[in-house]
C-alpha cells in the first residue's frame, strides 16, 4: 500500500502541470491534422509525437541536465549551481536558469559539471535537438536531399518566375515588421532576430524556417516551426480567396507550357551557377544553399546516382525524423504556452496572406511588360515553391479553364 | 547609439528586398547567358523532359526565400558579433 | 633482423596475455554459435567481432584514452595524471584507474587533456561504445524500429494476454533476489543497481538489458548483453522441460483462434494510449517506451511509409552493427573475465527458467477465472515477445495438437 | 540509515511486481474502454488482419517488461541522486 | 544605394583572395574530370564540391570557430584569443593561429570558449570534417562497407597473388625517401610522419590514404586525397606505358583461369584468419583491417545479410557523401596551395609509376620459380586492387591476347 | 639524440618493407594451412562461385597495402608519444 502511494507520488499524472496537458492535447490535435487530413505529416508526425514526450510530467525528457537539475530543486543542488555559475547562495531557480542560459562557455560548463556530479542528465530529446538542430545538420541534409529530388528544368525555360518568388519574399519583411510593431506597441517582446526569424514563415519553407530560427531566436524555434508547416498545410484554405479578389477570371484561364526543351548540360550547370552567385553575393547563405545545390548537381550529374538515391531515401528520412522530434522538444509547456506564440501564429498567416497577394500582383505587373502571358496563379504558388501551393494553384486553374 | 527597434525593422526590409532583387536579377541573367552557352554547346533535346518528383518530404527552397534570409541573418550577425 | 625482431616485440603475439587468448576464443564460440547454430545473429555476429577486437593485445581498441595511457605505464605520463586526477606522485596505475573511474566531472577532463596532449587517443570501439551506448541513442533507434515491426493486433483482440508478460517479470525480481543473496553469502559483489541490471536478462528483451545496465551497470554490460542474447537463443533448450513439467497434454493442446477482427483507429490509437499511460504512471520509461510507441505509431498511421520503411530498415540496421561492435567492446578480458560474470551468467538462466514457470502457471490460474481458455505455452512465451520462445510454443503445441 | 541489501532487494521485488501489475491492469483496462470506443467510430473490418513482421533484427519489448525496468530504474535513481 | 554598397562590401566578389578564385577553378576542374571523365567521381564529385564551398569568400565554412574569429580580425577579440592562449597582447594573427594549434588540450578549449563567447562558430564543413574524418569514423566505415562488398575467392584460390602486391608497396616506400630526400635538399619541407602520409598515395588506396594522412599529416590531407583518388583514376594514363616498356608481348599474352572452386566455410575462415594474424603482427593496422574483415564476414557469414546490405549501400553512401565534402573542406586557399601541395602531386606520380614497375617485375620473377604462370599485368592491377587498373590491366590483357 | 631525417626514412623503408614480407609470407602460408583444412571439412563447390561485386564506390584495400601502412603508423608512433 506504501509502496503503490509511492508510486502515485513519483507517477506523471501527481505531477503534470496545467500547462502540460494543454500541450498533450495541443500535440494529439497536431497528430489528428497530420494523420487524418494530411497536413504535412513527414514533420508533423514526429513534431506532434516529440512534444507529447517534452511535455511527460517529471521525465523531463526536452530538458538539459542542469535544467533537470534545477526542476529538482533539491537545495544542495542550487546552491552548488549557483555558486558554478558565480552567484550568491539563495539564488531562485529561475534566477539560476536565466544566469546560466546567458552564462559564458566557460560557467556554462561549470554549471554543466556540477549537475552532472549530481547525477542529473540531458533528456533524450535535448541530446536529438543539440545534435540534429543545434548543430544545424538537420537541416542541411535536409536541404541536400530535397536538392537531389528537385528538378530545375521548367525554372530554366523560364527563368523569369524567380521574380514572382522574390514578390512573395514580401511576405517576409512585412512580417518582420510586424513583428516590430507588436513589440513598440508594447503587445510582445520581439528582439530583431526574433523578428527576422518569425518573417520567415512568409517563406513557407520549413527547413528554412528551423534552421534560421535556430540561428537567431532558438527559445521561439518551436513556434515558428509549427506555425511554418501548418501555414504549409493550410494553403488550400488561405490562398483561395486571396487569389480570387485579386485576378479576373480571364487571366487565372491563361494557359502556360513549358516553353523548351532543358538539356542535360544547362541542369548540371545550374546548381553550380546558383552556388557561385551565392558564394559572391550571400556568402551567409552558403551553408543552406550550397548543400542544396550539391544534391542537386549529385542528382543531375548521372555518375553518382547511388549518393543521389541515398540523399532522396535513406539519408533525408533519418534526418526527418530526427529533426521532427527534435522541433517537437521546443513544444515543452514553459517554452511554448506564452503570448509570444500566439503573436507568432497570427504573424505568420498574415505573412502567408502577403505573400500571396504580392506574387499574384508581381505576375499581373510582369504581363504589362512581358510578351509571355503569366498566369497569376503561378504567382501565387511562388510564394514558395511549396507543392501543396503548386496544387492549389493548379486546381483553381482547372476550374477556370478545365 | 544604436536605432530603435522600428528603425531596425523598417532597414532590415529595405536591405532584404533589395537583396532579394538584385540577386535574383543577377541569377535570371547569369542562367540566360548560362543557358544560351550550354545550348550552343549540346544540341536541346527534342522534347521537354517530365521527370516527376516522388513523394518529396519537404518544400522546395527557393532561392528567393534563402535570399531573403540570408539578409535577416546578414544583418543580426552585424550587430551579435562583438 | 633487428627490424623483424623489434615488430616481433611490438606484435600483438608477443604482447598477448593469458586472458586475451581465453577471451578470442570465446568470441570466436560465440560466432559460431550466431553463424553455424543461429544464436541471435543480428546481435552476436557483432558483438562476438567486437569482442575479438576489443582483444587485440597492445591495440587498446576498447579502452579510452586516459586507460591507454595507463596501460601503457611511461613513468612521466602516470605522473602527469595522477597529479591532474590530485593524486600523489607514486600511486599505481590500478589506483589511477580507479580515481579516473570515480572522478568528478572536472578531473576527469583533467586527466583526459593530460592523456591527450602526452599523445594518447581513444580507442575506436570505446568511441562507438560512447557514441552509441553511452549516449543510450542505439538502444532508443532499436526500440523505434522494433515498434515500426511490431503489429499490436494479436494483443488489441485479447488484451488479457498482457497478463501473463506480468507474471513472467517474476523472473526478473527473483533475479535482483538472487544478485542480493549471492552478494549477502559474499560469494559474489553486486550493488542493488547491479542486481537490478541483471535481473533484466529475466525479460528475455536484449535492448532493453542494454538500455538498463548502460544505465544503472555499465561495467557489467558485457556480461549481461551476452547473457541476453544468448538465452534469448537457447529458448528451444530451457523452455520445454520445465513446460513439460508444469502442463498437461490437455492443457497444450487448447487451441487458441484471434478472437476478433482490429481495426486500423485501434492500432493507431494504441500506442498513443500506451504512451499516455506511460507517460502518467512510469515516466523514467518516457525514453524507451516512448521510441517504441513513436515507431509503431509511424507504422499504423499510413501517412509516413517512407519513414517506417527507414526505421524498420536502413537506420536499425546501421544501429544494429554499431550497438554490437559497442557491447563487443565490453568483451575486453580485463572487463569480462572475473567471477562476477559466471555469476551473471548463472543468474541469468535461473531468471530465464523462473520467468517461463511463472508464465505458464499464470495461464493455468487464469483458465480459472476466464471464459477463454488459454493455451498455456503462451504464458511460457510470455517470458517475452522474443520470437524464438513464440516459435518453441508453437512447435510444442504443434507436437501436443498435431 | 540505509536499509541492508537484502532488505532493498525485497524491496525492489515487492515494489516492482506491485507497479507491473498496477500497470497492466490500468492497461488492460482502458485498452478495452478505446477498443470499444474505436469498434463504434468504425465498422472492424471483415477478416482479421494478418501483416507479417518481416525478419525482425530483435525482440520484441514487452511493456510488462518495460514497466519492471522502469520500477528498477526509479529504486536505484532515487538512492543515488544527492 | 548605401544598402547596395553594403551588401557588396559584405559580398564575397569583394572579399575574394586570388588563391580562392584559383582554387574555385581547380575544383571545376576535379569536377569536369569527375563528371565528363570519370575519374573516381564518387569521391571527386563531393570533393570537388566541398573545396569549391572551402573556397567561398567570407564565409568560413572549413574553419574554426577560432580560425573564424582570428580571420575577423576584430582587435579585441584578438587581444582575448592572445590572452586565453597565454601569449602577448601584440601577437599578430599569423602567431595567434599558429599557438592555437599547437596548445595543449586546455589553452585550446580556453580560446574556443573566448571566440565562441565573441559570438563566432564553427564552418560547416569544420564540423563534418572534425566528425566523419577527425573521429576516423567514416574511413573506418568505408572499409567495413567495401570488406562487405569484396570476393576473396580469386584470392583464396590462388594466394602467391599477394606477393605481387607487396612488390607494389614498393612504390609506397620509395616515395617516402623521395620526401624526406626533397627536404633534405632543402626544396621541401616535410616531417618523416608527412613523408609516411605521402607513401601512401604510391599504395592507390583512397581511404587508406585518408586515415593514414587524417593521423600522421591532417596538413596535408587534402593534397594526399586529391592525389591519391586522381592517380587512381589516372592508372589508364600512367601504367600502360611502364607495362609495355617491361613485359615482352609473349607474356602479356598469359592467360590465367581461377585455379579452384573456393568453398564457403573458405570464405568465413578467411576475414578471421586475417584479423587474428593482423592483431598478433601488426595491431597499429587493428581498426582499418578489422572493419575491413567485419564487413566481409557479414558478407560471407549468410545469416545477417540485412546488415551487409545495409553496409554495401545505405551507409557507405551516407558516409562517402560526408568524406568527401570534409576532404574538400582541406582544399581552402590557404592550406592547399602551397609548394608542398606541388611536391605531394609530383611524388604522387612517381610512387604510383614505381609501385607499378615493382608489381610487374615480381610477377616475372615469380614465373622463374613458379609452376603456375603470372602474367605480368596482374602485378601491374597489384599495385592495389584497385578496379580501374584491373580494367586496364585487363584491356591490355585482350589487346595482347585477343 | 634522433637521427637525421634521410636516415630515419630509410629505416622506415626498409622497416615496412620487411613488415610486409613478412606479413605477406605468414598470411600466404596460413591461408594455405586453413584451406586445406575447410576443404578437408566440406567438399569444394563443383563450379567456382562468380559473383559480382555491384558498382563499388571505392577501391579494395590490399592487405599489402595495411601492412606497408601499419609499418609507417608505427614508426611514427614510437617518437611521438613521450
Ligand atoms: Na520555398
Ligand atoms: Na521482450
Ligand atoms: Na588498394
Amino acid at each position: 500500500m506504501e509502496n503503490l502511494l509511492r508510486l502515485w507520488q513519483d507517477s506523471g499524472l501527481a505531477n503534470m502541470a496545467p500547462g502540460q496537458a494543454v500541450m498533450m492535447g495541443v500535440c494529439l490535435l497536431l497528430l489528428y491534422l497530420a494523420i487524418n487530413k494530411g497536413f504535412e505529416p513527414l514533420l508533423l508526425v514526429p513534431i506532434g509525437f516529440g512534444g507529447i514526450l517534452a511535455n511527460i510530467p517529471a521525465a523531463g525528457l526536452a530538458y538539459s541536465a542542469v535544467e533537470n537539475a534545477i526542476w529538482a530543486a533539491n537545495p544542495d543542488v542550487l546552491t552548488a549551481l549557483a555558486s558554478s555559475l558565480g552567484m550568491g547562495d539563495w539564488s531562485l531557480p529561475k534566477e539560476i536558469l536565466t544566469a546560466y542560459t546567458q552564462a559564458p562557455a566557460e560557467l556554462h560548463r561549470a554549471a554543466i559539471d556540477t549537475a552532472v556530479n549530481a547525477g542529473y542528465a540531458n533528456g533524450m530529446l535535448y541530446n536529438f535537438y543539440e545534435v540534429a538542430i543545434g548543430s544545424s545538420v538537420a537541416p542541411l541534409v535536409i536541404f541536400m536531399g530535397v536538392g537531389a529530388m528537385t528538378d530545375f528544368g521548367p525554372l530554366l525555360a523560364n527563368p523569369k518566375t524567380l521574380f514572382l518568388g522574390a514578390a512573395a519574399q514580401f511576405g517576409i519583411f512585412a512580417t518582420v515588421l510586424g513583428a516590430v510593431g507588436l513589440t513598440a506597441l508594447g503587445w510582445m517582446d520581439f528582439s530583431i532576430a526574433d523578428a527576422a526569424a518569425i518573417g520567415i514563415i512568409g517563406g513557407a519553407d520549413g527547413p528554412t524556417a528551423i534552421y534560421v530560427a535556430s540561428l537567431l531566436a532558438p527559445d521561439l524555434l518551436g513556434a515558428i516551426a509549427v506555425a511554418a508547416y501548418s501555414y504549409m498545410a493550410l494553403v488550400p484554405l488561405i490562398q483561395p480567396p486571396i487569389v480570387r479578389a485579386l485576378t479576373t477570371e480571364a487571366e487565372r484561364k491563361i494557359e502556360m507550357v513549358q516553353l523548351r526543351a532543358v538539356g542535360k548540360r544547362e541542369k548540371i550547370f545550374f546548381p553550380l551557377l546558383l552556388l557561385v552567385l551565392v558564394a559572391l553575393l550571400l556568402p551567409d547563405a552558403a551553408p543552406l544553399l550550397g548543400m542544396f545545390c550539391f544534391g542537386n548537381l549529385m542528382r543531375e550529374c548521372g555518375v553518382v546516382d547511388r549518393l543521389s538515391d541515398t540523399a532522396q531515401n535513406a539519408l533525408i528520412n533519418i534526418t526527418t525524423i530526427f529533426l521532427g522530434l527534435s522541433v517537437g522538444s521546443k513544444l515543452s509547456a514553459d517554452k511554448f504556452l506564452d503570448l509570444n506564440t500566439l503573436g507568432i501564429l497570427l504573424l505568420g498567416v498574415v505573412a502567408f496572406s502577403i505573400g500571396t497577394a504580392a506574387g499574384v500582383l508581381m505576375a499581373k505587373a510582369m504581363n504589362r511588360f512581358s510578351k509571355q502571358a503569366i498566369n497569376p496563379l503561378i504567382g501565387s504558388a511562388g510564394v514558395s515553391a511549396v507543392p501543396m501551393a503548386a496544387r492549389v494553384s493548379n486546381k483553381m486553374g482547372l476550374e477556370a479553364n478545365p | 547609439m544604436s536605432s530603435t527597434l522600428l528603425e531596425q525593422g523598417l532597414e532590415l526590409m529595405l536591405f532584404g528586398m533589395g537583396t532579394v532583387f538584385v540577386f535574383l536579377t543577377l541569377l535570371i541573367v547569369v542562367t540566360g547567358w548560362m543557358s544560351s552557352l550550354a545550348q550552343r554547346l549540346e544540341p536541346p533535346p527534342a522534347a521537354p523532359l517530365a521527370r516527376k518528383r516522388r513523394g518529396a518530404p519537404e518544400s522546395q527552397p527557393s532561392p528567393a526565400v534563402v535570399a531573403a534570409m540570408t539578409a535577416a541573418i546578414h544583418e543580426y550577425r552585424k550587430d551579435s558579433r562583438h
